[in-house]
């Protein structure tokens, strides 16, 4: 039964023909049933990624070409995908999650005009189509080709109220934002196909692997370096990592699907898939692993002093990407895909928890102007709860395991990126509970028509709520760390396939940091500990009295998230355009123009100055000629010889 | 012997003749001055035996051109100090130039194969009328029948300009 | 004979086309020849691709070692087929703008398309050089003639710069030509030029070339030119005539100057790539939609350039399909400029907005064009950008290629910069008073636009028939200016 | 020898004619009738030989390239006299002598054109120089007219004296006249013989007004009455260049290296000062004078060269070179106002007439495909031959390019300025027009038909 | 008489001439002046066919009597000359009843 395998191009196709569809027909189709197609079209490929998948357990894996792409000399790239563990796994997420958001969406935006239903389901499925192709694609062009496909969707769909101005100029932003990372990605396939002479995977981990004619460590860190420059653009990373907050500007589904579950973390699934480069490359690694630190920490700062409900998960979001690195830094491949997964759950489950509340408050996000909303949303309360306690890591949920194992590793590492890693999961605890606290406990301290509009989401929005909790509950099941349950990590026996090349290595240069069960039971202990208490701790502050007062001191610095897009303003964007002003007004203009039109000048000058020799005196006439020909015989007799 | 002297005599002449002409005021003078210089050049030219065109120099030029000069002064009346002199520095400009050109030629010339040769008082009789007009009808015929073609256009052109209308 | 018809065509019907006074008859007449001559470039390229259609040659000139020979080859083809496209299209999208005297107008332009295809056949150095000069010519009566205010000047200015420069072509091809006693290209490609008799020609041949590209900082003509001439003849100015300079570059200096080529090409590389930048940098101060369009114009021919100079399989095949895209993109965004101007008579960005709401259609178009001209993956600009800067990135030729490449990269982030600037204040935001009441596309703009786009993603989604249709040329250059034995020496 | 006795015979007729004929029609047909038996004859000689044959004592030789030459000449001036000889009426009353005096300096060119002993050169240009006075101060009345006939008259006959006093210098180092011995005779380096060539260059210069002996042709040619200023500026020019060329190659061809830099160096400087003042002129026939300084600057290069290109060179470049200045004077003279001004929107007035002149004006400016291209062409590329002095050949492409900057003036006025400049033209002269414009992209396209002649 | 004496003194002659013509006003000085400086080119002539004819020595038959030849052409000329030249400057003395070269300056540049 292999042929499952082989309908693989089915699983970006559906998507694509949504995009065509409600693309072309968005003005003749009435709003319903560009829901059903966009919806449908998504389940679709979700059945079609399930059989994939079962395919794929029983360790099968499949690449299939389906036509030259680009095929010069003895450079070729074909159009061609890969299926196995990693590309399933993330298929499902996609559509499985994408599925869940598209049904969530037809009830989000009904408000929209039909036209703007139809556009937004194109790009939904267009965005769809393009992850797919990133996750799918058997060499790094493909890959390319989605990774700026889904940068492109994201673009129009935070823009995708184009009549706001500040919401464009956030799209222009991320998507250059990106563009910066994908130059270094560019760069790297260069150098890649410089040495290799190809970009399949297959190829480049065989070259790379490969003892003799192989990559230099320098170059492997180099190739390695530049990818994960590509990375922190795309899953937002220190330093590329400004856009994602702003992102928020699109629909809140969008931010569900692309800014929280799957886009940011093409990544992470990116540096995953080339593993085995990675594992080659231990300064890079060291680097991610700092990187990723460093942003979990600054953002979960961050999100302690914000107020928009958005904005806090972007944060959070931007703050649990930092730990998919900090794990890939560490090593722990298995463990980054898995707080993928969960991730992807909960914090989809959050956005959308969000915009159902928002949906209720009648476009409302800050929290300060809400409160007990309780009593007014219970399945939105619970969903939303159960997403908080899955996100802070409190044992039994699916963050738990997730977040645990990432922990365990970076202990493996340093005990220090330990003790950051959990004092950012502390963080990560508290302002998950500040802002579940100050949204849903209290009293409502909105207007008062906004609390007479209060009520209960429909079922389109709270279905996928529900599905979404339940798996954040769950999931984490598949994923057993050892120390509990020998050989219950189902989850790390599935992925083995992809992350045995780079083990082996890592064995082989006894790079293994084992720690002992023992530890990991008190390092497990003591933080679900300190978390439980944080989580207490927030609960009955924020429940009681919210702050709703400025922010000052310290706190002032944080809710301005560390002045960094300041900066950044300052330090890069303002000289740059000085600069081309520079060039514009007086490089252009004068200097270089002014040197083509002088030679002009010059002629006519010379042209003026000429025309006196033309004096009309016959007597100057002569001398003249006289002179010239004293000149000529003075030359000819006696200096030419 | 007495050649040398003629020559010295009649080149002193002829030299001073030619600079009385561009020196004196009176346009008058000028003419007078320059019908002396060319019966000074006459002169050599009977010492370098060419008496034909000695005669024909003194006929036509002093004779002919020089009394056509001469009316033509008189019609206009210039015979008295009209002419403004020149700017004096253009007047230095072109006697610097015009020396110059007399030093750089000369001293071009002044050491060449011509050194050893001379031209003097022999017996040759090229210059009578007539080996030259044997020459001329037979050999230069053509470019004398030619020369007609230079008169006519000349005549037309003397009386197209010249008439009134 | 194919050859022969790609320029006896536009040239015949250009001369009777001054003859239709009435202006609908001469639009027609125009589109139709355009219609004829994109038919014979698709039968070149599909059914009669025997040499012997594609190949002609007759006797002219004898006495000074000239012959009238022309022919087409795979780069020759595209040019040929961006050519005849462009026109079609041109035509299509001009449909609806009035011109004073449209015989002439229309006369000249076809006259032009002749010169223009005479440069990409041209075989003969000789012949070449008319063409070159034939295609100026015309063009300066159409901007003098039909352009903005200050057309007279402007075009002035073009014209003695791109006249200087072909001169010095000349000198250059007549220096060769006291060597060779002829000016086939066989000739030119066996002139056996020592290396300091090729630094000069080089340098002769490059200033004409690098004038009508236009590489920094010999670049000062073409905004101006293209702001003030009409739009038509800025698409063809900019869509077929810049590519006469790569075009010229790739098959008159790489081949028959290899050594100049090789010793020089870092210099000229970087001067191209100081035009990148710079021409980037001063495209996002831009406010006029043209000038922004001209400055990146620049911008992505001096890629083009250093992809030629790093002399590399890939960077030359990319060069080759480039060309072609970049035609396509560039008249693409000169469409909608000219639809716009012609609605609301003005081109500053800052007097537009909103338009995406008034006309999605033309905003649909418009973005999709624009993201093909920074290179978005799947447009067809990518595939050429791709190969280009994969080649510069891995030249064998100098040891810059890395520099090369990074920096010329940066241009890549600049683009998106200015060009999403551009679709934000043009299409997105509220309708300003200006654009109101604008009006969505007409049908022919539509036409045009369509067939553009369609170009634009077959490009992006399987180039491989262009790849395919100029691979033997690519080699047989990188042949003739034998780089591998350049460098062992 | 043919066209040498017509022409002579013909001027003669000419003065008689003026006398006879009281209808100006009918002389201007004599005129063209006996301009056309004129080319008839020496197209004749040029396959059949001599009609009379003269004894000229080794002092002219008709030879392929002098006949060639007066056919291209005589061509000329018969287009002249179809497209301005009505205009000669405007100048004064002797219409008839006008011709006369053409004819009588056809006759000069044509020996100077044919002369193989200096004296028959010094006849010649003294035949063409005089009646040129002539024509110069005919327009009697107007002052600029007579400014330059007395200028143009004491400085060509002080070029003349320069002239003399060369040929006196030659006649001394060498012991003849005769162009073929005295090139045997020289013994280089023979100081008074180099003197002599060099005062002989001079002067010649001066007659082409090379620089920097050309102050003269602005004044002269500005303040001659337009039609006559066109033939000389053409036709004469022309004339003393073949004579020019014919001095150097044959008289002076052991002194090559001698000469050869001094060429080069006029040539230069001749392209230099007439581009660039003529970049500043007002007046479009003044511009016309400073652009025919610098197409002589171009013909020099034919000079300079002296290979059997430049010879095919110079003779394609007099044609086109007369072809074209013929026809742009003959529309300048039918002008109110010679400014460039005066020629705003002649365009719409005149379609025709404008196109023309541009085609004259792109060849001037020596575009492809036009008569004035190739002959430029032929002029570099021979210069190229010689493989010395390459500079010589970017500085004339430079110039070049500077001269498309006053020649386009000319265009922008007549397509781009607005105004309604006219001339009234009859249906004779469109056709006359439309048939040079033909013959000029003719030549530029297929330049074989010409050059045929000298190889058949 | 060695040739050389002959040579500058008409060299002398000639140039001033030449300096004549540059420093007078006079239309009709200047050309008298140049009529001075055909003269000495004349004598010159004489003076080189004199030279040739003794050169050739006793065979010396004819030669040298181009150079006569020569200047009896120069004559002619000269003659012509002056006939359209006066005739010129007559013409010019009617218009401005002056004959001073300074005043031709309505032509210039």
């Amino acid at each position: 039964m292999k042929n499952a395998l082989q309908l693989a191009y089915l699983v970006p196709l559906f998507p694509l023909l949504g995009f065509l569809i409600n693309g072309l027909g968005r003005k003749s189709l009435s709003k319903s049933l560009i829901g059903v197609i966009g919806s449908g079209m998504i389940l679709a490929s979700f059945v079609v990624s399930v059989w994939i998948f079962l395919q794929v357990k029983d360790g099968n894996s499949y690449v299939a070409e389906y036509f030259n792409f680009i095929h010069v000399g003895s450079l070729n790239i074909p159009f061609a995908f890969q299926i196995d563990q990693l590309s399933s796994l993330f298929l499902l997420i996609i559509t499985g999650v994408g599925f869940l958001i598209h049904v969530y969406s037809t009830s989000y935006m009904h408000e929209e005009p039909a036209e703007h239903f139809g556009r937004y389901f194109a790009y939904l499925n267009l965005f769809v189509f393009s992850m797919l192709l990133l996750v799918m694609g058997a060499n790094y062009v493909i890959m390319f080709i989605g990774w700026e496909g889904v940068g492109l969707c994201s673009y129009l769909l935070i823009g995708f109220w184009f009549k706001k101005t500040e919401y464009n100029k956030a799209a222009n932003k991320a998507f250059i934002m990106n563009r910066i990372g994908d130059l270094a990605f560019l760069i790297a396939i260069f150098w890649i196909i410089g040495k290799t002479g190809g970009v399949s995977y297959h190829d480049v981990f065989a070259f790379a692997s490969s003892t003799g004619n192989s990559f230099s460590t320098a170059e492997l860190t180099g190739i390695t370096m530049l990818l994960f420059i590509g990375a922190t653009g795309k899953s937002a990373q220190i330093p590329l990592y400004t856009w994602l907050p702003d992102a928020m500007a699109g629909p809140t589904p969008v931010s569900a699907l692309i800014h929280a579950a799957t886009m940011v973390t093409a990544g992470i699934y990116m540096i995953a898939r080339s593993n085995i480069l990675y594992t080659l490359a231990p300064v890079t690694l060291n680097v991610i692993a700092i990187v990723g630190l460093a942003t979990a920490l600054l953002a979960a700062t961050i999100a302690i002093k914000q107020n928009d409900i958005k904005k806090v998960l972007a944060y959070s979001t931007v703050s649990q990407l930092g730990y998919m690195f900090l794990a890939l830094g560490t090593g722990a491949y298995g463990a980054a895909v898995f707080h993928v997964m969960t991730h992807a759950f909960f914090k989809a489950l959050l956005f959308l928890g969000s915009g159902s509340v928002i949906h209720a408050m009648g476009g409302e996000q800050d929290i300060r102007k809400m409160g007990g909303l309780a009593k007014y949303m219970k399945i939105t309360n619970l969903t939303f709860l159960l997403g908080c306690i899955a996100i802070s890591g409190i044992p039994g949920f699916s963050g738990f395991f997730s977040k645990d194992e990432i922990l365990a590793a970076a202990f493996g590492k340093s005990p220090l990126m330990y003790g950051i890693g959990l004092f950012t999961a502390l963080l990560t605890a508290f302002y998950m509970f500040r802002l579940y606290a100050t949204t849903f406990r209290g009293s409502f301290r909105g207007t008062h028509e906004q609390e007479h509009h209060l009520h209960e989401s429909p079922a389109a929005i709270t279905f996928p709520l529900i599905v979404l909790a339940v798996l954040s509950v769950i999931a984490g099941y598949i994923g057993l760390p050892e120390f509990m349950v020998h050989g219950a990590h189902k989850f790390n026996d599935f992925l083995s396939p992809i992350f045995a090349g780079s083990r082996e290595i890592i064995e082989s240069r006894g790079m293994m940091h084992e720690i002992s069960h023992s530890t990991e039971w008190i390092l497990t202990g003591v933080s679900s500990l300190l978390i439980i208490i944080v989580v207490i701790g927030a609960w009955r502050k924020f429940s009681a009295r919210p702050e709703l007062g400025e922010p000052t001191g310290f706190g002032k610095v944080l809710a301005n998230k560390w002045y960094v897009d300041e900066i950044y303003d300052r330090a890069i964007v303002q000289p740059i355009n000085r600069f081309a002003g520079f060039l514009n007004n007086f490089v252009e203009r004068l200097v270089i123009d002014g040197l083509v039109n002088g030679v002009g000048r010059l002629v006519n000058y010379s042209g003026r100055q000429l025309r006196w020799l033309q004096s009309g005196q016959v007597g100057s006439y002569v001398l003249l000629m006289v002179l010239g020909i004293l000149i000529v015989f003075v030359i000819q007799f006696f200096l030419r010889k | 012997m007495i050649t040398q002297i003629l020559f010295w005599l009649l080149s002193v002449v002829a030299l001073f003749g030619a600079l009385m002409v561009i020196t004196s005021k009176n346009p008058v003078y000028s003419v007078l001055w320059l019908i002396v210089t060319f019966f000074a050049i006459s002169g050599h030219y009977i010492l370098l035996n060419a008496q034909f065109l000695a005669i024909v120099n003194i006929i036509v030029y002093a004779g002919a051109i020089m009394v056509l000069f001469l009316f033509v002064i008189m019609l206009m009346n210039l015979n008295k100090e009209t002419e403004p002199s020149r700017n004096r520095w253009v007047k230095i400009a072109g006697a610097v130039a015009g020396g110059c050109l007399l030093l750089v030629i000369v001293a071009a010339l002044k050491n060449t194969e011509f050194n050893t040769q001379s031209a003097t008082v022999v017996t040759g009789d090229i210059g009578l009328i007539r080996n030259l007009g044997k020459d001329l009808f037979t050999t230069f015929v053509v470019p004398f029948e030619i020369s007609s073609i230079l008169f006519l256009s000349a005549m037309v052109g003397a009386v197209l300009i010249g008439k009134k209308d | 004979m194919i050859a022969l018809l790609l320029i006896l065509i536009p040239l015949l019907t250009g001369l009777m086309a001054f003859f239709f006074r009435e202006e609908k008859l001469a639009r027609g007449w125009a589109l139709f020849s355009a219609m004829a001559t994109l038919a014979v470039s698709l039968l070149g390229l599909t059914v009669l691709k025997s040499p012997a259609n594609l190949n002609f040659s007759a006797p002219w000139m004898e006495a000074i070692g000239s012959s009238f020979t022309i022919g087409l080859d795979g780069m020759g083809q595209l040019l040929c087929l961006l050519n005849a496209i462009a026109y079609v299209v041109i035509l299509l999208a001009t449909w609806n703008s009035g011109y004073r005297s449209a015989n002439n107008f229309f006369g000249l332009m076809l006259l032009a398309q002749a010169g223009m295809m005479g440069v990409f056949l041209a075989m003969d150095a000789l012949l070449f050089y008319f063409a070159w000069e034939l295609a100026l010519i015309p063009v300066y009566f159409l901007c003098s003639q039909w352009g903005g205010d200050k057309r007279i000047q402007v075009t002035f200015k073009f014209f003695i710069y791109t006249f200087l420069g072909s001169l010095l072509m000349l000198t250059g091809i007549l220096y060769i030509y006291s060597h060779t006693q002829s000016f086939s290209i066989e000739a030119f490609y066996n002139s056996g030029l020592t290396s300091k008799e090729q630094t000069w020609v080089f340098w002769l041949f490059f200033v004409a070339f690098a004038v009508k590209m236009p590489i920094f900082p010999l670049h000062t003509w073409q905004p101006d030119t293209y702001e003030q001439s009409p739009t038509a003849v800025t698409m063809v100015l900019s869509g077929v005539m810049v590519k006469m300079g790569v075009f010229g570059v790739l098959r008159w200096l790489l081949p028959v100057l290899p050594t100049a080529s090789y010793s020089w090409g870092d210099l000229v590389s970087t001067l191209a790539l100081t035009g990148m930048l710079y021409a980037s940098l001063i495209a996002i101060r831009q406010d006029d939609i043209k000038r922004l369009v001209a400055y990146s114009s620049i911008a992505h021919i001096g890629l083009m350039c250093i992809a030629i100079f790093s002399e590399s399989q890939l960077s030359i095949q990319g060069v080759m399909i480039q060309m072609f895209n970049h035609g396509i993109n560039i008249i693409g965004l000169w469409i909608v400029a000219e639809i716009i101007e012609r609605q609301f008579g003005t081109r500053k960005m800052s007097e537009l907005g909103g338009l995406a709401t008034k006309a999605p259609a033309m905003a649909i178009m418009f973005v999709i064009i624009a993201f093909a001209n920074i290179a978005l993956p799947l447009t067809n600009a990518f595939i050429g950008e791709l190969l280009m800067y994969t080649g510069i990135y891995n030249s064998k030729v100098t040891q810059y290629h890395i520099v090369f490449a990074v920096l010329a990269g940066l241009s890549i982030i600049i683009a998106a910069v200015y060009t999403l600037n551009m679709i934000r204040k043009i299409f997105y935001g509220d309708a300003q008073l200006l654009t109101v009441k604008a009006v969505d596309l007409r049908i022919s703009e539509k036409l045009a636009l369509g067939i553009l786009v369609l170009l634009i993603l077959w490009g992006g989604i399987y180039p491989q028939p262009f790849l395919d249709l100029t691979s033997d040329i690519t080699n047989a250059i990188l042949n003739k200016s034998d780089v591998m034995h350049l460098i062992t020496k | 020898m043919n066209a040498l006795i017509i022409s002579a015979v013909l001027g003669v007729i000419m003065m008689f004619s003026g006398i006879l004929l009281k209808h100006k029609a009918a002389i201007r047909t004599v005129a063209i009738a006996g301009m056309i038996l004129l080319l008839v004859a020496n197209i004749a000689e040029m396959f059949y030989g001599p009609l009379f044959t003269i004894g000229v004592e080794g002092m002219m030789r008709f030879d392929r390239f002098a006949l060639l030459f007066n056919t291209i000449i005589f061509a000329c001036t018969l287009l002249y006299f179809l497209l301005s000889a009505r205009d000669m009426e405007k100048v004064g009353v002797d219409y008839a002598e006008y011709f006369a005096l053409i004819f009588f300096i056809l006759a000069g060119s044509v020996m100077v054109a044919s002369f193989t002993s200096l004296l028959i050169l010094f006849l010649g240009i003294e035949i063409i120089s005089i009646p040129l006075y002539i024509l110069t101060g005919s327009d009697k009345r107007n002052l600029k007219s007579n400014e330059a006939a007395l200028k143009y008259f004491l400085m060509g006959s002080f070029s003349t004296g320069l002239m003399l006093m060369g040929i006196a210098l030659i006649y001394g180092a060498t012991g003849t006249f005769n162009s073929a011995l005295m090139n045997i005779g020289v013994k280089s380096p023979d100081l008074p013989a180099i003197a002599g060539m060099l005062l002989l260059l001079f002067s010649m210069s001066f007659k082409v007004s090379a620089a920097p002996f050309h102050f003269w042709t602005p004044d002269v040619y500005d303040g001659a009455p337009t039609v006559f200023t066109s033939f000389m500026a053409t036709v004469v020019k022309v004339a003393v260049f073949i004579g020019f060329i014919r001095l150097f190659d044959e008289s002076f061809g052991k002194l090559h290296t001698t000469w050869q830099l001094w060429v080069a160096v006029i040539s230069a400087l001749t392209l230099f000062i007439g581009n660039i003042t003529a970049v500043f002129q007002q007046s479009v026939k003044r511009m016309l004078a400073y652009s025919s300084i610098s197409q002589a600057g171009f013909m020099l290069m034919a000079l300079f060269a002296m290979n059997s290109m430049a010879k095919e060179g110079i003779l394609l470049y007099a044609l086109a070179y007369s072809l074209a200045s013929i026809t742009i004077f003959a529309v300048l003279v039918r002008m109110s106002d010679y400014t460039f001004e005066g020629f705003n929107g002649l365009a719409k007035q005149q379609p025709l007439v404008a196109a023309v002149t541009t085609i004259c004006l792109l060849s001037l400016a020596g575009i492809p495909l036009t008569a004035g291209f190739l002959s430029k062409f032929y002029m570099l590329s021979a210069v190229m031959q010689t493989g010395k002095y390459l500079w010589l050949v970017i500085f004339g492409v430079l110039m070049a390019a500077v001269s498309a900057y006053y020649y386009f003036r000319v265009i922008q006025a007549m397509y781009f300025k607005d105004g309604n400049a006219n001339i009234e033209v009859s249906t004779g002269y469109r056709v006359l027009l439309v048939i040079v414009a033909v013959l000029i992209i003719l030549i530029g396209t297929f330049p074989s038909t010409v050059l045929y002649w000298l190889y058949f | 008489m060695p040739i050389n004496y002959y040579i500058f003194l008409s060299i002398a002659l000639f140039c001033i001439g030449i300096v004549g013509v540059l420093t007078r006003r006079n239309a009709i000085i200047i050309f008298m002046c140049i009529e001075l400086m055909l003269n000495a080119v004349n004598l010159m002539f004489v003076a080189f066919s004199k030279m040739h004819f003794m050169n050739a020595g006793e065979a010396a038959g004819t030669v040298g009597t181009d150079g006569q030849l020569f200047v009896f052409f120069i004559m002619v000329v000269a003659a012509a000359e002056v006939s359209v030249g006066l005739a010129i400057i007559v013409m010019m003395y009617r218009n401005i009843h002056s004959v001073d070269v300074n005043f031709l300056n309505r032509l210039k540049h």
